[in-house]
């Protein structure tokens, strides 16, 4: 079997004396698309929070490329190839679209400490950062501070940010959520073309069904901070726990 | 019909509650001036023109403004500051524009020491004056047990220092120096100490209290009742606004820098009388203090018909010239007028608002052994 | 058919410099629950914060039993008989169960007989009576902001997603009380679970993007699965 | 220690840290007497504190408004008592209690309605534009103390003015070698007075849940139905009400007050505020005594630390609970 | 373009002093919003641009200037005493920075402005206790090196009289102005350049979104840190060339909480997270820190007549006016002068 590119073990965190997230293992694949669901509230964006550094765990280990990286920050998770797309929107509000991006590019290539120089002669991040805006549709917003954006392109936004950061590890909080039905193919088909790529792995958390089932080449659904089941998409919407407590559907309904 | 003589009076006016004290000394400092003058303000002739300037309590603003005076509004004299670190940023400016610059009120002995210049005179009285009379007004001897409390930074321990110097010799002990941070309001602790060093001694029992802000270590001390333990309170004297404090003291000797009864020459009874009958009540320390910076002032002009600053200088050094504290003498090395202090015993009088303190003797400049600052001679 | 309780017309609302909710008309019939369906960010939250004057309509009417409240302060319109349990429940942790809902009522006392009922609905709630309100658990949370909601009479109750992080079982217990209180009370229910509002719903009204996209009966809608996946983006085998 | 962390919190938890805090000053001290004269004096200092800051807490735990102008009402309250004192000088120093009670009373009161009214006008005008806006809040509130200072130059002028202190108020009570102060013994019982009335009508009344519910969600507030900007109010005029009474009795302890008698205290009432956690009154409380015994302690044992003492305490409480002993809001 | 035109003016009255306000008042007025531009710049590195609110920055701008002042009073009127203590006052600054910054600038905003404070206070009472250095409560006067003593010629005619450029005599009094002149100049130039760079944009990054900041990959203690030295290293500057400048160093002009104040109002009036408010700010609370006073003057003069008026402008009531006159700023310019001018320019 090769070798998992990022893999938890028995991960927990506790607010107060909740779990959010309790004794979760699981390894995930290059070049694998893994989806997450779960009810409101089951901890994937906890789970996420916990693999890119946001928070710490209460116990167990994350391990990257079969290194622990759990003491790791999260900045130096980011470096380390951890990419991350927010839920909640989560931008810098009064710098403009470009900049946004360009701040993650600037990270990417690690030129943060550079004082002596004006931030426009480095035209060569600036190109770049296009070029991430252009992926996104967003090149004619680039001038405008985001906030105002719409909703959707603050959404656009926050994936170019993650596509700047070139990460080998792709991580999708409800990318779609709050589109409308013309905007989200794009994000959908940036997402395909990641995924075209054999080296990255991505983890996906949607409720969209339809999305799953047209992404997904593998399913974990997460309850009440608990792992219940993980596999091929069919085979896990197929479980009647799934459909229970997940797709809200009564047990004896689905029958 | 000459040009008027410009005299600066630099002194911080806004931005501190001692405004009202600068306030007194430019009041005092007119009166002296007429008084000199027999009201009419003319000196050899030439009119007197007093301009105010404002240090708003900046050492920088006053620097800038006593700069001004000289440069130009080309004051001959300027008289100034409220603060000691204010004036002592004054120093440097007299030296720079070779102009005098006449100190009236702050008080640090500083202000006359090495870092002064020989542009520098000094009407207002310093730590080791207060210091040194408060010493004699405790008639110290080998019986005498002391514990002092002061604010723990120079001014403070400087004056200590001034005190434990002038008890040199005559037997008397200090058995504590407590200093406590500045602005302090809570004296219980202190008190303890000292009520615990002191207890067990024979012999007189004294707290000596040497804090310029306040918080009434005075008042508060007293209400701990050192009396239990025959442990007596003594302080210098205070402004008026403060002397209400007293009552609850009375008897309690220490020394004063002016009191409006206790001097008695002519001019204080002149300006008693005009200061009452001009405002309504008695003039206090910066009223007396001005008055003596405006009587040297114009003694000085009078003396000498050339007003060029060498001139003054030499008129001035040496001279003696009277005041409503008796007559002042400018000490030739360091420019520190030295003067009289007053040995003072709190009487409580219930028709009168504030505690009075009744003289006892004056305190002659001459008694006092205040350090030489520094030497302009050499 | 009665008069509705409650009617939007044309309501626009910006929040700072944003237009979110654009001219929207609701009519909400008098009796039994109501929903408000929509994906997340359609601006269904927004809605009842406008109804409940916690932002200012830029224009448009709001009228409650035919009289207008727009303009009326929050606690105002609080006092003509609507409650609000917010999409965060609200719940003042620092206060003890019984103070959160000794609030709610109007001069400081229970009514027995509502308060027996509401243990009747949500027992949990009479365990933890004296307890610090930061100590239940959500789905308790849930329950007490609902329970603060009904212990006066009330004309109209606005509540937002209740569902969202519960359990399947409290969900179900919910709709059982849902039926309970619609007996006396309107309800305009806030829903993303269509399945949950499914089974109480009498009218829906379904919101996007600050607009309202549809209006109908309940019925017509659970028929309709095309044109659920249309509003909803539901897919075919969510809802069977 | 998990064991000790326990039974701390069984037998009272940080409201045994002034207790904790008596006891190792007693080993220290050693003396008796010395060690109760200076907890008395130390605890009626936290009470006057207290008076000060229990309303800069309030105002800031319920209206989220950081009031630089706090200290301008410590000064006004200390002015006030101070002219009311002064006019009835007779009875202040008659040998009559109730003569002396009635005077004291009066300036208490005259103060106390200062306060009311000054806050009214203060929220009104000053604090209203600017809800929510810390940093305007700051600034805005700062200029308006530069005024309020000029306003007390202005009218009492610059010189120190002496408060007379009734005369049933004057010296000590002596208890073999404790002494007693006992005009402290009397901002201490005026201190608890306006504790426990404080603590009722916050823990007893519905005003009091309004309150503490206002500083949790005042939204929520609301939507039940009330006026939260009338219970503002109310919560400023209170809270500035409280300072001018805690400045009048700061005046008859100092005795001798200048315009910036508020000012001097602000710092002090600040880190009280910090230490007891944002918005509580238990919490001001426990600060306040913490600090006066605090203070008193360090002074006799080591009179060199006792300027730090204050900002040593409220660094190591800061490190132990980030949001203060008691924050309201968590 | 209001804003660059107010500037320039600025800039070009400030270049041109000794010859535009020949008088003594104004030549000291010139040489302080120099430094306090700079000043007042540092500390909006901080607060403006990286959300950090400090109450040391006084500290050290004492440091730099106590720095200066102790090694030209213990060693005399010197360069080398100049260049010692401003370095070893910039690297006190240096290192307490880093401390400061490394241990407490992970927690609360409100903890973190607690903290400067203490710092700050502590900061002061040494300088007062070690008075043998520092000259205490009293301040320290020191002469400095001999180019900047009014005495001394830097042009002369042909009588050997100093030379006098537009009414301006080219004495030590200029040379020590221009040196305040163009030190301030190059540092504002260089937190130009700084507020440009890929740091400036990091910083505002922060500012705006600390955890997405993180997530990005940037390691915002270190930033933070970082522009904490910076700013402390630039106001330290500072103090060197106002030691330099006064020839007196004491708590009140370089150390205490007033200063503090006054750099906090003249961010917040020239508007926060611009450097062109820095000078907006800094030239107009200084002018009126030092000339409201005789407006006033003349104001209550000419009201003589009517009642009350005069009472009211009393000149020695200047600190009211400024307090209203700040209050009314804040309310009719949120954004400050600055903020709210290129506000009304954009639109
Ligand atoms: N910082 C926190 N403090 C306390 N509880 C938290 C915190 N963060 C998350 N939780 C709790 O952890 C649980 C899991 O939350 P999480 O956000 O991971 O859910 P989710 O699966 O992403 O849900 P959704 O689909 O709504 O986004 C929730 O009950 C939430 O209330
Ligand atoms: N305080 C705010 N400032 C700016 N925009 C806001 C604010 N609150 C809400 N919005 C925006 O208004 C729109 C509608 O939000 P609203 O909360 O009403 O949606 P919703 O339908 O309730 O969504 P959800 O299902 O996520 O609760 C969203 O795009 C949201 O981003
Ligand atoms: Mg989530
Ligand atoms: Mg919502």
């Amino acid at each position: 079997m090769e070798q998992a590119s990022l893999r938890i073990e028995d991960l927990t965190i506790r607010f107060g004396g909740h779990a959010a997230v309790n004794m979760v293992t699981c390894a995930f694949r290059a070049g694998e698309l893994t989806v997450v669901v779960g009810p409101n509230g089951a901890g994937k964006t906890t789970c996420f929070n916990l693999i890119s550094g946001q928070l710490r765990p209460s116990g167990g280990r994350i391990l990257k490329n079969g290194q622990d990286i759990t003491a790791l920050s999260a900045s130096a998770r980011a470096k380390a190839g951890i990419g991350r797309a927010f839920q909640l929107t989560n931008l810098f509000p009064k710098l403009s679209v470009l900049e946004n991006v360009r701040l993650a590019v600037q990270a990417q290539h690690g030129i943060g400490p550079v004082i002596f120089r004006r931030a426009r002669s480095f035209t060569r991040l600036r190109d770049e950062a296009y070029a991430h805006l252009e992926a996104t549709r967003l090149q004619e917003a680039a001038k405008l501070p985001v906030t105002a954006l719409t909703h959707g392109d603050q959404r656009k936004l926050e994936i170019a940010l993650l596509l700047a950061l070139k990460p080998d590890i792709f991580m999708f909080d409800e990318p779609t959520a709050g589109m409308s039905v013309d905007e989200a193919p794009v994000i959908l088909e940036l997402i395909e073309e990641i995924k075209k790529d054999a080296g990255k792995t991505i983890l996906l958390v949607e409720h969209k069904m339809d999305v799953v089932r047209s992404l997904a080449d593998r399913i974990v659904v997460l309850h009440n901070g608990e792992l219940v089941a993980d596999g091929k998409p069919d085979d896990v919407i197929a479980l009647p726990l799934v459909r229970e407590i997940y797709l809200g559907v009564p047990a004896e309904d689905a029958a | 019909a000459d040009d008027p003589v410009k005299i600066a009076l630099v002194h911080g006016l806004s931005g501190s509650t001692f405004e009202a004290f600068s306030k007194q000394s430019h009041t005092g400092f007119r009166l002296g001036l007429e008084y000199a003058t027999d009201g009419t303000m003319k000196i050899n002739g030439r009119d007197i023109e007093i301009i105010e300037k404002d240090t708003q309590f900046k050492p920088d603003v006053a620097r800038a403004v006593l700069a001004e005076a000289y440069g130009d509004d080309d004051v001959l004299i300027a008289v100034g500051g409220t603060s000691s670190g204010v004036t002592k940023g004054m120093l440097p400016i007299a030296e720079e524009y070779e102009r005098i610059l006449l100190v009236e009120p702050a008080v640090a002995d500083s202000l006359t020491g090495p870092d002064s210049n020989r542009y520098v005179f000094k009407t207002s009285r310093n730590s080791s004056m207060d210091m040194q009379a408060q010493a004699l007004a405790l008639k110290p001897g080998p019986d005498l047990h002391v514990a002092t409390l002061a604010e723990d930074y120079a001014f403070g321990k400087d004056g200590i220092a001034a005190f434990r110097k002038a008890l040199e010799g005559s037997g008397a002990t200090i058995v504590a120096e407590e200093y406590v941070p500045l602005k302090t309001t809570d004296f219980t602790a202190a008190a303890e100490r000292m009520f615990a060093a002191l207890r067990d001694k024979e012999g007189r029992k004294v707290i000596l209290i040497y804090v310029a802000g306040g918080g009434d270590p005075m008042g508060k001390i007293k209400a701990m009742q050192p009396e239990r333990y025959g442990i007596e309170i003594s302080t210098g004297g205070h402004i008026l606004p403060v002397l209400p404090t007293y009552k609850r003291v009375p008897g309690m000797e220490g020394a004063i820098y002016y009191y409006y009864e206790n001097p008695s020459n002519p001019i204080n009874d002149w300006l008693v009388e005009e200061h009452t009958k001009r405002y309504g009540s008695p003039p206090d320390f910066f009223t007396a203090g001005g008055m003596a910076a405006g009587l040297a002032v114009a003694k000085a002009l009078q003396s000498t018909d050339d007003w060029d600053t060498e001139n003054l200088i030499e008129t001035m050094e040496g001279m003696s010239w009277d005041t409503p504290k008796g007559e002042m003498t400018f000490r030739p090395e360091d420019h520190q007028a030295l003067q009289s202090m007053y040995h003072f015993k709190i009487r409580v009088d219930d028709d009168v608002d504030w505690a009075i303190p009744e003289l006892v003797r004056e305190i002659k400049a001459d008694e006092m052994d205040i350090p030489v600052g520094r030497n302009n001679q050499e | 058919m009665t008069a509705p309780v409650l009617e939007l017309e044309g309501v626009s609302t910006d929040i700072a410099q944003y237009h979110i909710l654009h001219d929207i008309s609701l009519s909400v019939p008098d009796g039994g629950v109501h929903v408000l369906l929509g994906r997340n960010g359609a601006g269904k939250t927004t809605t009842l914060r406008t109804i409940m004057g916690l932002w200012r309509a830029r224009q448009g009417s709001i009228r409650f039993r035919g009289d207008e409240i727009a303009t009326l302060h929050t606690s105002d319109i609080a006092r003509k008989g609507i409650a609000f349990v917010p999409e965060n429940m609200g719940i003042f942790g620092g206060l003890t169960v019984e103070e959160n809902m000794r609030l709610a009522t109007r001069d400081g006392r229970f009514e027995k007989q509502r308060l027996d009922r509401i243990y009747a609905l949500f027992p949990a709630l009479e365990t933890f009576w004296t307890k610090s309100a930061w100590s239940l658990s959500g789905g308790q949370k849930q329950m007490l902001a609902i329970a603060r909601a009904i212990i006066e009479p009330r004309d109209l109750i606005l509540i937002d997603e209740p569902t969202k992080g519960l359990a399947p079982s409290i969900i179900l217990n919910m709709v059982d009380a849902f039926r309970e209180i619609a007996r006396e009370a309107t309800i305009l229910l806030v829903e993303q679970n269509f399945l949950f509002a499914k089974s109480l719903g009498e009218t829906v009204a379904v919101i996007d993007d600050g607009r309202i996209a549809h209006t109908g009966t309940m019925a017509d809608l659970v028929a309709d699965t095309e044109l659920q996946t249309r509003l909803l983006s539901l897919s075919l085998e969510v809802s069977q | 220690m998990e064991q000790l962390g326990s039974y701390f919190e069984r037998y009272g938890g940080i409201n045994l840290l002034p207790v904790i805090l008596a006891v190792i000053a007693f080993v220290l001290i050693g003396s008796p007497s010395t060690w109760l004269t200076l907890t008395v004096a130390g605890l009626a200092m936290g009470m006057m504190i207290f008076l000060m800051a229990s309303g800069l807490s309030l105002v800031f735990g319920l209206m989220d408004v950081l009031n630089f102008g706090h200290s301008a009402f410590i000064s006004f309250g200390a002015f006030i008592a101070a002219s009311v004192l002064a006019a009835l000088a007779a009875w202040v120093a008659a040998d009559s209690v109730l003569l002396n009670l009635t005077a004291l009373f009066l300036a208490i009161a005259a103060a106390a309605l200062f306060g009311l009214l000054a806050g009214w006008v203060f929220e009104k005008v000053i604090i209203k534009p600017v809800y929510r806006d810390h940093l305007r809040q700051i600034l805005i509130t700062m200029g308006a103390l530069i005024v309020a200072e000029q306003i007390i130059l202005a009218v009492w002028g610059g010189s120190p003015i002496s408060v007379p202190r009734p005369h049933f108020l004057t010296g000590s009570l002596i208890i073999g070698d404790v002494s007693i102060e006992l005009y402290r013994l009397f901002a201490f019982v005026l201190g608890l007075v306006a504790y426990v009335a404080l603590y009722v009508v916050l823990n007893r009344t519905r005003v009091g849940l309004l309150v503490r519910a206002g500083v949790e969600n005042r939204e929520m507030v609301e939507a039940l139905g009330f006026r939260i900007d009338r219970l503002f109010v109310g919560v400023f005029v209170l809270g500035s009400a409280l300072a001018a009474v805690g400045g009048a009795m700061w005046a008859g302890y100092e005795t001798l007050i200048t315009a910036a008698i508020g000012s001097e205290m602000m710092i002090i009432v600040f880190i009280v505020i910090i230490i007891g956690g944002l918005g509580s009154i238990e919490g001001s409380l426990l600060g306040a005594l913490l600090v006066g015994l605090m203070g008193n302690y360090v002074a006799f044992l080591a009179p060199k630390m006792a300027l730090a003492s204050n900002m040593i305490l409220m660094m190591a409480i800061l490190l132990w609970r980030p949001y203060g002993l008691r924050p309201a809001v968590k | 373009m209001i804003v660059y035109a107010i500037i320039g003016v600025i800039g070009i009255c400030l270049l041109f002093a000794p010859m535009l306000f020949p008088d003594v008042r104004s030549q000291e007025v010139a040489a302080r919003i120099c430094i306090f531009i700079v000043l007042v710049a540092s500390y909006d590195l901080l607060i403006g641009y990286t959300g950090i609110v400090s109450f040391a920055h006084t500290m050290f701008f004492g440091l730099g200037a106590y720095g200066t002042a102790i090694a030209l009073r213990q060693m005399g009127p010197g360069w080398d005493a100049v260049l010692l203590g401003g370095a070893l006052g910039l690297l006190a600054s240096l290192i307490l920075a880093a401390l400061i910054g490394l241990l407490s600038l992970r927690v609360k905003a409100i903890f973190f402005a607690m903290v400067t404070l203490a710092a700050a206070s502590v900061m002061a009472v040494m300088a007062s206790q070690f008075s043998d250095f520092t000259g205490g409560e009293d301040g320290i006067i020191y002469k400095v090196p001999k180019l900047f003593s009014p005495a001394t010629k830097l042009l002369t005619d042909d009588d050997g009289k100093v030379l006098r450029i537009f009414g301006a005599k080219a004495n030590g009094k200029m040379a020590a102005y221009y040196f305040v002149f163009f030190g301030s100049l190059i540092l504002y130039f260089i937190m130009l350049r700084i507020v440009a760079s890929p740091l400036g944009t990091v910083l505002e990054a922060i500012r705006e979104n600390e955890m997405r900041a993180e997530a990005l990959g940037y390691r915002v203690v270190l930033y933070r840190t970082a522009i904490f030295c910076i700013a402390a290293l630039i106001a330290a500057c500072a103090g060197i060339l106002r030691a330099l400048w006064l020839k007196y160093t004491g708590p009140e002009t370089s150390l205490s909480f007033a200063i503090m104040i006054d750099i906090l109002l003249m961010v917040v009036i020239g508007g926060m997270g611009t450097m062109t408010g820095a000078i907006i700010g800094a030239t107009l609370m200084s002018l009126a820190q030092f000339y409201l006073k005789d407006l006033m003057e003349i104001a209550s003069q000419a009201t003589a007549g009517i009642p009350l008026l005069p009472d009211l402008l009393a000149p020695d009531r200047w600190l009211l006016w400024l307090g209203i006159l700040f209050i009314l700023l804040v309310y009719f310019f949120p954004a400050g002068i600055v903020g709210t001018l290129s506000k009304r320019g954009g639109h």
